[in-house]
């Protein structure tokens, strides 16, 4: 057994980056609508400087940085730990929901006069609520501490996709409820059987304690598929369309570009960090597969959704089906496993960007034409240049098309995928891109028609420029340097077992 | 404990003021059954635990009696 | 047998009964109520392995036993948000259907891996 | 086999039972009737499993608070249509063996599990001393795993919000729908009188006792949120308005003081979340109290529902 | 503990037991609700005051002694007002039908 970890330098950080959400929340709850949204705002540049703070320390240090809360050591204490990857979802994060919340201050602005609105009050406090729950995911290390992370998501996910108030949105709030509760349920049982069976949920000791015993296999099952109902892995999608696409557009951006994310990341905690011990049986080519479905099946039910809201949020379930190729292609101790994992969290980070990007633009779009019907928006790209500019753009990265974050990904994977022979996932990945370059070619082709077009009202140049520069941002991870990869691999476990004795 | 045994039969029992009487001595019995389980088997404590059923008892009847006797006001109203 | 090994099986009986009602009952009052059944199956592992924790003076380990306490608090707030959620729609749609399409199936296959 | 386990076998079969009944009652009202008695039943078998603290909790919430909410909604929704067709056969029986794997899968997981097992034990003991607590639950729960509970208690915020925000946009800032019929009868007037005082104090003793005996903040909050309850349904007071500033405060007072001294831990411990050395138990018993009127307060507001009377009403 | 005591304990304890089991039979027994109802609150006095009756030579300090006598008050208060409510229940189902 190693000694006691104890913090490191840096470390505090880590706390700071899940305090100031949650102190927010509080001042929020007590202060009211108006306030929360100032909290929400204002605190988004600190929790940006936290985050950058983070990833410069771990990149100094060159390995994880870690904290143990109320100064003691797992097994009895919690500690939190942040590596590479823990520092760059950390960062996105920062991004993407300040990015959102600036977006959204026409929708979910307080009355004037000193009033309160549900709308509001709701809103900024379940954001917040999100950055909370995303930080902890990112860093914590105690399996326990992430259960409650999970149900700090939950709640605060279910109420944003429904905060419209009509009652299809409670129909798919409740749904997505009742998969989420599955899900937590599930993730908690297999975190008792691992704490029967090793006496601890610190992720960096139950790695060393592992060993293969029936508790082991059944709690990774029973874990995987709770997690696996929260990120809407086919066949466990069936929640999210309706819950993401009518939810308002900024609250979907966050939905569909982090939130499932956050127990994907769980996902790749548990297999990558947890049981990287455990023989394998298979686990990572069924996941694989799974992923391939939702890949296929995502994509096609997209091709026919009549609703861009709605094709846009089949198109997550698709994205998602590529991030589990991580798990055949990523892990393990060989020469490809580096572009595998780096190609997954690359597909991570680029649909985040591009998905929210698009949801924001869709919003714009439903806000000018009053409508998101995709056989009605011939002419609209003359209209609305720089939204479809964006969801052009955002459509590059899903397509997997060069220069973006998605063809980084993809061309990592495939890499990955043909270095080690398993052909198969190449081709997921290459029918994959031709299906969306099909949605994609439905969206844009009627829209860029010369028709004349009227819009409602014209978009707004503020809301433009947010979803413009998340599109942009998508992009841009294509040119990521090397140093880029460099960061991923602080704390890379298989790196870690791989390095000299 | 045998107490109990009886009693989670009447459960079946054919109308809901038979079904919340159940609970009722289900309450009562558990907590009888509970302080002698705490003097054979000295748990620490239990008689708080005993002391806390003891005010919970009562409180998930009334919440029964209270809400089917909205609901049979409810009933009646909407057979008139 | 033990009391603690018996709780265990119990509480692996009641996930699977809770399990069972979840997917197969549509009304979603008797979905929470399956989910209840499932958490206090769980929460009953949780116990099994506090009390195996028992060590010479010790009667238990209490750290299993903490977070089951927190695990009650949170099951019962997520059950009043269900609830909450469940009465608005039955009072803005007069009925309590999960889909509106019908016909579609909660967890189906959630077993796959 | 001795009288004991006779006993615990003969219990266990009974809480399967009431489980099953539970499921298959076509009533709602009568699956939450058996869901309450179900809630007894589990208090006593964490009685055997030594947790008296979890035995405590389990009757409180998971038997009592939740019963009252489910009670409460199973009469609101009895009158509504089934919602969708029954499911078919082959769905049945596709879920019953899913769930006889999951539950096979289980037991064999468990039956293997190493007997004893790992165990904090002896390490949560041997830091009980810096605490000054006795009770080793409570010290987990507000003193090594601190994090978790604060964090928790702000789940239970987002929960109230989360119930709040399901109001029609015209009921905000107004009170949650009355708990009790218009005329309540007498007999449960004069229970609520009575019995609630004598509740609040053996409330605010149990979280007292809980740092040395089994009870707690968690334990004290639950009792004295269901003697508010009983309060209400006998239309002694009614739920107060969600924009009341006092309202909010209280609900929040738990988790802010806990966060507050958690940052401060730093200068009076050297981490954040850590208790002073010799300070520590009046601090824990600081941050308990205002948990327990957190809890007592959020647990009847997430039961009362969202507002659904325009404010000023 | 003397003889006597312990095996004063013992009785109450069991007479206890007895009237449990005697309200179970009788609520599964009876005719009708009322006399159910009648049944149910005898068990609940007498039950649960023998075995408080017979744990209290058992109790180990004043204090726990003092608690089951508190625990079997708030008992009785709680039956009573249960039984009541019951009962005007009872009568509101049976108008109407």
């Amino acid at each position: 057994m190693t000694a006691a970890e104890t913090t490191t330098q840096g470390g505090a950080l880590l706390v700071l980056a899940i305090l100031l959400p949650s102190a927010g929340i509080l001042a929020s709850f007590a202060l009211g609508s108006r306030a929360a949204e100032r909290i929400a705002l204002g605190s988004a540049p600190i929790a940006l400087v936290i985050a950058l703070a983070v990833l410069a320390e771990v990149w100094r240090a060159g390995r994880p940085i870690v904290y143990t809360v109320a100064g003691l050591s797992p097994p009895l204490g919690i500690a939190l730990r942040a590596d590479g990857v823990s520092a760059v979802m950390l960062l996105a994060s920062a991004l993407i929901v300040p990015a959102s919340g600036l977006y959204a201050r026409a929708g979910f602005a307080s009355p004037p006069g000193g009033g309160e609105s549900r709308k509001a009050f709701t809103f900024w406090i379940m954001l917040q609520g999100i950055s909370a729950a995303l930080a902890i995911v990112f860093v914590s290390g105690d399996l326990f501490n992430l259960y409650v992370a999970l149900e700090l998501l939950t709640f605060a996910a279910v109420p944003l996709a429904c905060v419209e108030g009509r009652a299809e949105t409670f129909a798919a709030a409740l749904r997505y409820l009742l998969f989420a509760l599955f899900g937590s349920i599930f993730y908690l049982l297999g975190a008792a059987l691992l704490y029967g069976a090793f006496g601890t949920l610190d992720i960096a000791l139950l790695a060393e304690r592992i060993r293969p015993i029936p508790a082991v296999t059944a709690a990774a099952a029973l874990m995987t598929a709770g997690l696996l109902a929260k990120t809407a892995l086919f066949p466990l999608h069936l929640w999210l369309p309706p819950a993401h696409a009518n939810a308002p557009a900024p609250a979907s951006a966050v939905l569909s570009g982090l939130v499932v994310k956050g127990s994907f990341f769980l996902t790749v905690r548990l297999w990558f960090y947890v049981l990287p011990g455990l023989p394998a049986i298979g686990f990572d080519a069924i996941l694989g597969a799974l992923g391939s479905a939702a890949v296929v099946f995502g994509s096609v039910l997209a091709l026919r959704q009549p609703r861009l809201k709605l094709l846009v949020a089949y198109s997550t379930i698709a994205q998602i089906g590529y991030l589990f190729l991580i798990f055949p292609l990523g892990s393990g101790l060989h020469s490809w496993t580096a572009d595998g994992w780096n190609g997954g969290v690359m597909q991570v980070l680029a649909h985040a960007f591009a998905k929210a990007a698009m949801f924001l633009a869709a919003g714009l779009l439903y806000e000018s034409l009053g409508h998101d019907k995709i056989a009605k928006f011939s002419g609209a790209a003359r209209a609305m240049p720089m939204t479809f500019l964006t969801l052009g753009l955002g459509g590059l990265s899903l397509m997997g098309l060069p220069p973006s974050g998605g063809f980084a990904a993809k061309w990592l994977l495939l890499r990955a995928s043909i270095a080690s022979g398993q052909w198969f996932w190449a081709l997921v990945l290459i029918v994959g891109g031709l299906l969306a370059a099909g949605y994609m070619y439905r969206i844009l082709a009627p829209a860029l028609t010369s028709n004349a077009i009227s819009l409602k009202a014209p978009p707004r140049r503020a809301g433009e420029a947010i979803a413009l520069t998340l599109a942009v941002v998508a992009v841009a991870l294509g040119f990521a340097p090397e140093s880029f990869f460099q960061l991923l691999d602080i704390g890379r476990p298989a790196l870690m077992t791989a390095g000299p004795p | 404990m045998t107490v109990g045994a009886g009693l989670a039969r009447v459960l079946y029992g054919p109308r809901e003021v038979d079904r919340m009487m159940a609970v009722q001595l289900l309450g009562t019995g558990g907590i009888a059954a509970l302080l002698l389980a705490a003097s054979a088997t000295e748990v620490a404590g239990v008689e708080n635990v005993a002391l806390g059923l003891a005010l919970l008892s009562s409180f998930a009847s009334v919440a029964f009696v209270t809400a089917s006797a909205g609901a049979v006001k409810t009933r009646q109203a909407d057979d008139r | 047998m033990s009391a603690s090994t018996i709780a265990g099986f119990v509480g692996s009986g009641l996930v699977g009964l809770g399990l069972y009602a979840l997917i197969v009952n549509p009304e979603p009052l008797k979905k929470l109520l399956a989910f209840n059944l499932i958490g206090s199956g769980v929460f009953l592992v949780f116990g099994l392995v506090a009390r195996r924790g028992a060590v010479g003076a010790f009667l238990f380990d209490p750290v299993p036993q903490a977070m089951v306490i927190t695990g009650i608090v949170v099951a019962f707030a997520a059950s009043a948000l269900a609830v909450a959620l469940m009465l608005r729609l039955a009072d803005e749609s007069g009925c309590i259907a999960l889909d509106p399409e019908g016909g579609t199936r909660l967890d189906d296959g959630a077993e796959d891996t | 086999m001795t009288l004991f386990d006779a006993l615990d076998l003969a219990l266990a079969a009974i809480v399967l039972g009431v489980a099953a009944w539970t499921i298959a009652a076509r009533e709602m009202f009568s699956a939450v009737v058996g869901y309450v008695a179900y809630g007894l039943l589990l208090a006593i078998v964490w009685v055997r499993l030594y947790a008296p603290d979890v035995a405590l909790t389990e009757a409180s919430i998971g038997s009592g608070v939740t019963g009252v909410l489910l009670v409460a909604a199973s009469t609101r929704l009895r009158r509504l249509p089934a919602p969708d067709a029954p499911p078919g056969a082959a769905l049945k029986i596709a879920a019953a063996l899913l769930s006889v794997l999951v539950t096979g899968v289980l037991a064999t997981a468990v039956l293997y599990l190493p007997n004893p097992a790992a165990s904090l034990a002896p390490e949560a003991d041997r830091h009980l001393a810096a605490t000054g607590l006795g009770n080793a639950v409570t010290a987990v729960l507000i003193a090594y795993r601190s994090f978790d509970t604060m964090l928790e208690k702000v789940v239970l915020v987002l929960a109230v919000v989360g119930v709040w925000s399901v109001a029609p946009e015209r009921f905000w800032g107004g009170q949650p729908a009355p708990l009790g019929p218009a005329a309540p009868d007498a007999a449960l007037v004069f229970l609520a009188r009575i019995l609630a005082p004598i509740g609040v104090v053996i409330g605010v003793q149990m979280f007292w006792v809980g740092a040395d005996d089994p009870g707690g903040a968690f334990q004290g909050g639950a009792i004295l949120a269901a003697m508010w309850i009983i309060v209400m349904m006998a239309r002694l007071t009614e739920p107060p308005p969600i924009g009341s500033g006092w309202l909010r405060l209280a609900l929040i007072s738990g988790p802010a003081v806990f966060l507050l001294v958690g940052v401060a831990g730093p200068y009076m411990a050297g981490s954040f979340f850590g208790y002073p050395v010799g300070f520590a138990k009046p601090l824990i018993l600081f941050v308990e109290a205002f948990m327990v009127l957190s809890i007592g307060v959020t647990l009847p507001l997430l039961v009362a529902g969202p507002p659904s009377r325009e404010a000023g009403q | 503990m003397s003889l006597a005591l312990t095996l004063f304990s013992a009785l109450a304890i069991a007479a206890g037991v007895f009237f449990f089991l005697a309200g179970t039979v009788a609520l599964l027994r009876f005719p009708d609700s009322l006399s159910r109802l009648h049944a149910l609150t005898k068990a609940d006095n007498l039950g649960l005051g023998l075995v408080v009756l017979g744990l209290l030579p058992r109790a180990g300090s004043p204090l726990a002694g003092l608690k089951l006598i508190v625990l079997w008050a708030l008992v009785q208060l709680s039956s009573a007002t249960v039984a009541q409510l019951i009962g005007a229940a009872l009568r509101r189902q049976d108008v109407p039908e």
